[in-house]
């Protein structure tokens, strides 16, 4: 069973029975998925006895033991790549990378080998392995340890990508990820952890490639990407008091991209705003703008405003740090300049 | 036996029957790099080819030291691997040619053979990329609690890779049923061993990690077969990884379209006197394993089959253009008509 | 002295003296700017017995010794962090990496390092260091060996990014690179290496972060990247036997990046059409184009086209190769489209 | 001598004034991390703060070894190399409090503490990442014809990255003047060192290059001061890199996030009993190097220091938010004011 349209995020989560934080969402798909299928296993740093950096693994050492949930050496490089060869050989490993920043040291195995093998040995192998990792900013941790890299990824054929934003999402798309025969790049936010809402049950599945309509509005459209679905929302409910009714879309998978969604609010609302938590140039949002713009040339009255980090390494100091990222005031002033205002 | 099936279990003394499918699969090998320039040359091959001519005993003693289905991975350099393991020489041939027939379907060329189904997990491009790949597979034998064994296949150069550190580390750690086979070829496209490598022994890389390793007459096959069937027992009976160091020579130059200049003539001559292939003739004509005349059938035979994987690769149809996205994703994005997983515009 | 504009290349290279190769171009910018300054260095796999795998380091051994051209073992993130901590020491290292796909096991050393010490240490230190690689396809070397990441450069505050189609530019974008006190990734494509042309002086610099236009016209915008440039000038051959006049763009430097001149440019023709030689999704080319809709809305009569590799990985066979790369073929029929013909 | 200058060419045998500005230092160390501790709990420190407390001789007997020239890098955990090596207190805190007066202007944070008028090259967040650039620093020296030494830091952790294994080859490889001191506080994380290295006893990683070594008492600064020291002189007089690992241990979790409720408590209480500061404090009374007067004025000196560094701190003036993007390059796009390579918008 398929979980066609995402209720609207923070309206429909009270009314349900339990809602779980989006961490708990993602350790239910993993021990779900290790449930049903013994060819799952996770393997990280410190996945293991400490539960996680984050605490997304937490029970799952003591539930499925040591065979199955593998801690590793601070070897990113190698252990991505062990789990792409365990992959080959027809498990489905679930990695989870510390943080997107390790993740670079590992970029080779990720785009030569997981987007490779399927396609350049014809077809012989599958890859089924999902690498999830938290990625973006906001806890001052400086340059190093900020980045949002979603656009590199979406980069690269044979990858496919993933951004939930919502606890249901990060459910059900972990699950679609890990049934899924190709690999998945797996993006969380370390912002989201602790934001609770609705999730779906063990044969609920959100499928990869269908966008979400997380607010319904006439006035403009704003495309609002991972966390940044929350800052659209806030900004929306800002505008909303000035009468600027905003249609809030969540792509939630990057790759996979479903256009239809986007291109059909556009053409009713004739603006279009795009948000991005990474940097401006080669960004998601200068994807999505071109795309829209190709689909959506006729309809739109009004240049795409784009709202991303500033194009700097992120700074440690707090106040910078905020001016650095987008703020629900910057999607405001995008979305005012689209309407003209 | 038929001249595609290695043995299926590696006896501990290699009888008759597996020396002679050795020697046999030494001269094929030889003869399909031989004609694989010839037809580069010729325009039929493109891209980068590289010839392992020299390192045939390395290659051959070290896979017929495995079970077929223990899996293997390798280097761009790996004609040798993919017909060890059974590869049709005419499927690898035709994937050279870049046609439809291919081992890959024509899309990974002489790099990135692979044989799936005989255990060959491939053939990259990314010097030092595949070895923690192997860790993986051998990773999988050991989730699953069966007894094969993987071996990562790659050359001196490769060791200064960060990755292999990596993998031999977690390999030791976890008791992974793993060899590291390094084919020692001293170079590294034109950067001799002791111009990269800081300790030229390369196997005490091992000690680092309290791993077994042994180094090798890479020119011997016997040795090379003996050492590798030591370290497969040692890796499915003890559950301990390995390093082995062959030490070996390429003949040519990197690939085809280096002119190998900067090599000395009177090194070459000195390890091809040690020709793997004519001295491993030697000792089975000495033994009475091989005749004047068996050695002249067994050239012969491999003569047509190289001829016939020659004209099958000729033959064979060109990959169909609207092929091109088709194994981008195994479950593409359903709406894209092209196999694509983005939506299409 | 800095040479402002860019003779159209083709047209004025019969004319001068001795046109040299865009390999033997970069050549003399090194032995210039090493003759120059002593603290300039190369560095790299087979940059000196083997003069480089495309030669490109041709000579340079022989003349400044084994002290300023260093040999390396195949350790790209090793030697490229290196280079990285003697630009902290104030020396200045051109890099060579043998292609740019086996950069990406250096990515974290030019991503955390190379293009964050300065920002991140408050400007205590700068980063000069060059790092030369060639990129792209068309010799058939399949999924692991083709890759063009200029997108992936592009998007990283802290780098240059540089992409010469000429010998001109390759010879004084080189040249200014290495004089730069920031990290420049410095794109080089091996289909260009055989290129011939005019060169300018020692002392002719082309700075970076300008534009040059290699084509007038007034019918349609193509603005092209590196090799791509060629092919746009093929394609603009073609379209103008049919009447239709191209100005072909050269944005030369993707970062910084100019974008008066294409703007300017598509501001007279009311069309454009963007050419790279990555993949399209997150690509230079989508990048590009949303700038240009940014800048030129009112202008635009119609949707901006956009040629790029297929969005696959290399395939090896040959007819796949060419109909995976943008040929002038596929940039002609996209003016076309742009012009509503 | 005064409060912040470490001496100029170290001694073979440290004398009294040596002995107790490694005191002083280890002190201020301590309690500068104490300090920076309490303010993160009151908020006015953000980010991650990872706190060196357990390792003081480590970090003092290294860089105490070392002249005050010769080049360091080092991890997140850092705080105590830039006191080592004379950064102000005040500075250091109101990095911490990302303020402008910061040693890095407020851009850096606790994880990327630089000072490089003071040859400290900087704290790095990737683990593993800054090791290179530590040989580049080598490189340079070499190059230059210097008679320097750079000091690689880097903890256990570390060990396991790739990159380790190839900057030391290249070091050992070029003879370059290279110290690489491992601390190893047997945890990365919340993984102890014999979960994720193979061979626990780090130092054998030098082996594979021919490469000296040496494991020393990391709560023993005397042992440090003299390893590290051997290990310089082979590196300024014989060209020959060395490993130095040094075996201490992290009295608190990994961060200030970090609850620390894996580790054993009886473990920590071994360790504790052997606290750095203790022991030398009783080695330098013992001796009468110090007396329990003069220990009693260096602590209240510290005492001061901190007061008057968190005072510093705290009314320093935030970074203003114009200066975003002042750093981000050296010769900016010229048209641009933001300083930003991006053409303006
Ligand atoms: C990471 C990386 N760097 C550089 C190259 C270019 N390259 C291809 S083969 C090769 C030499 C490899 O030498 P070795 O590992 O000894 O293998 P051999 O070619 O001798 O079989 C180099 C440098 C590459 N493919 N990958
Ligand atoms: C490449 C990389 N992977 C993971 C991390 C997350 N991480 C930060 S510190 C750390 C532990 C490092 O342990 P060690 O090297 O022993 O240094 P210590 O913290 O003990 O001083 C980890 C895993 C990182 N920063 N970089
Ligand atoms: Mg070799
Ligand atoms: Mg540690």
């Amino acid at each position: 069973m398929t979980t066609e349209s995402a209720p609207a995020p923070g309206a429909s989560a009270a009314e349900e029975p339990r809602p779980v934080s989006y961490r708990e969402a993602l350790t239910q798909a993993m021990r779900e998925e290790m449930e049903r299928d013994p060819d799952v296993f996770v393997i990280g740093e410190d996945v293991g006895q400490y539960e996680g950096a984050f605490k997304v693994t937490r029970g799952l050492l003591r539930e499925f033991g040591e065979r199955r949930v593998v801690d590793t050496p601070i070897s990113e490089a190698g252990f991505v790549g062990l789990a792409i060869g365990a992959a080959m050989a027809g498990l489905r490993p679930v990695v989870e990378i510390m943080t997107v920043n390790f993740s670079i040291v590992a970029m080779d195995q990720i785009v030569n080998n997981a987007a490779k093998v399927r396609y350049m040995f014809g077809g012989q192998v599958a890859c089924p392995v999902v690498i999830r990792m938290p990625g973006g900013a906001g806890h001052q941790l400086a340059a190093q340890h900020s980045h949002s890299l979603e656009a590199w990824y979406t980069h690269v054929p044979g990858l496919k990508v993933v951004a939930p934003a919502t606890p249901l999402d990060a459910k059900g798309l972990l699950k679609s990820a890990i049934r899924d025969d190709d690999p998945v790049i797996f993006l969380e936010s370390e912002g989201l952890y602790a934001k609770k809402g609705p999730v779906g049950g063990e044969d609920e599945l959100v499928p990869l490639g269908r966008a979400a309509a997380r607010r319904a509005g006439s006035d403009c459209t704003v495309v609002a990407v991972g966390r940044m679905v929350w800052i659209a929302l806030a900004a929306a409910e800002e505008l909303a008091k000035e009468g600027i009714e905003c249609e809030v879309i969540d792509p939630r998978s990057l790759r996979p991209l479903d256009m239809d969604t986007p291109a059909e609010s556009v053409k009713r609302t004739n603006r279009a705003v795009v948000v991005e938590e990474g940097w401006p140039e080669c960004g998601v949002g200068a994807n999505l703008a071109a795309r829209i713009y190709e689909q959506c040339f006729d309809w739109l009255d009004a240049p795409i405003g784009r709202v991303s980090a500033a194009d700097v390494p992120m700074p440690y100091a707090k106040n910078l740090e905020r001016a650095a990222l987008p703020q629900a005031a910057d999607v405001a002033v995008a979305v005012r300049r689209a309407l003209g205002r | 036996m038929t001249e595609t099936d290695s043995p299926l279990s590696p006896p501990e003394r290699p009888d008759a029957e597996l020396m002679l499918w050795m020697f046999e699969t030494m001269v094929l090998i030889r003869r399909f790099e031989e004609r694989a320039a010839e037809e580069y040359m010729k325009g039929n091959i493109g891209g980068f080819l590289h010839l392992a001519i020299g390192e045939e005993a390395a290659v051959v003693g070290s896979i017929a030291a495995l079970r077929p289905t223990d899996p293997i991975t390798s280097t761009y350099r790996e004609h040798g691997q993919a017909l060890a393991r059974g590869s049709e020489p005419g499927a690898v041939m035709a994937e050279l040619f870049g046609r439809s027939t291919g081992v890959c379907g024509g899309l990974g060329g002489s790099m990135h053979l692979m044989d799936a189904e005989r255990h060959f997990y491939g053939g990259y491009g990314i010097v030092g990329g595949s070895i923690p790949l192997a860790v993986g597979l051998g990773f999988a034998v050991s989730y699953r609690e069966e007894d094969g064994v993987a071996m990562a296949m790659f050359g001196d150069g490769a060791v200064n890779q960060g990755v292999l550190a990596e993998s031999m580390n977690m390999a030791a750690l976890w008791e992974l049923p793993v060899v590291f086979f390094v084919l020692n070829n001293h170079y590294g496209m034109g950067t001799a061993i002791d111009r990269a490598s800081a300790e030229t022994d390369l196997f005490k890389r091992a000690e680092a990690f309290g791993m077994p390793a042994e180094q090798l007459d890479g020119m011997n096959v016997m040795a090379v077969y003996r050492g590798v069937l030591e370290a497969a027992r040692r890796a499915r009976e003890e559950g301990q990884p390995s390093m082995i160091e062959a030490r070996a020579y390429r003949y040519r130059g990197h690939s085809m379209s280096d002119p190998d200049t900067t090599r000395a003539g009177e090194e070459k001559e000195r390890w091809q006197a040690r020709d793997p292939l004519v001295t491993f003739e030697r000792v089975l004509l000495g033994e009475g394993t091989l005749t004047a005349e068996s050695a002249e059938a067994i050239r012969r035979r491999v003569e047509e089959r190289i001829e016939e994987a020659a004209r099958f690769a000729s033959q064979s149809p060109e990959v169909p253009v609207e092929q091109l996205a088709r194994h981008v994703y195994a479950n593409p994005w359903s709406d894209d008509p092209t196999g694509s997983a983005v939506a299409p515009r």
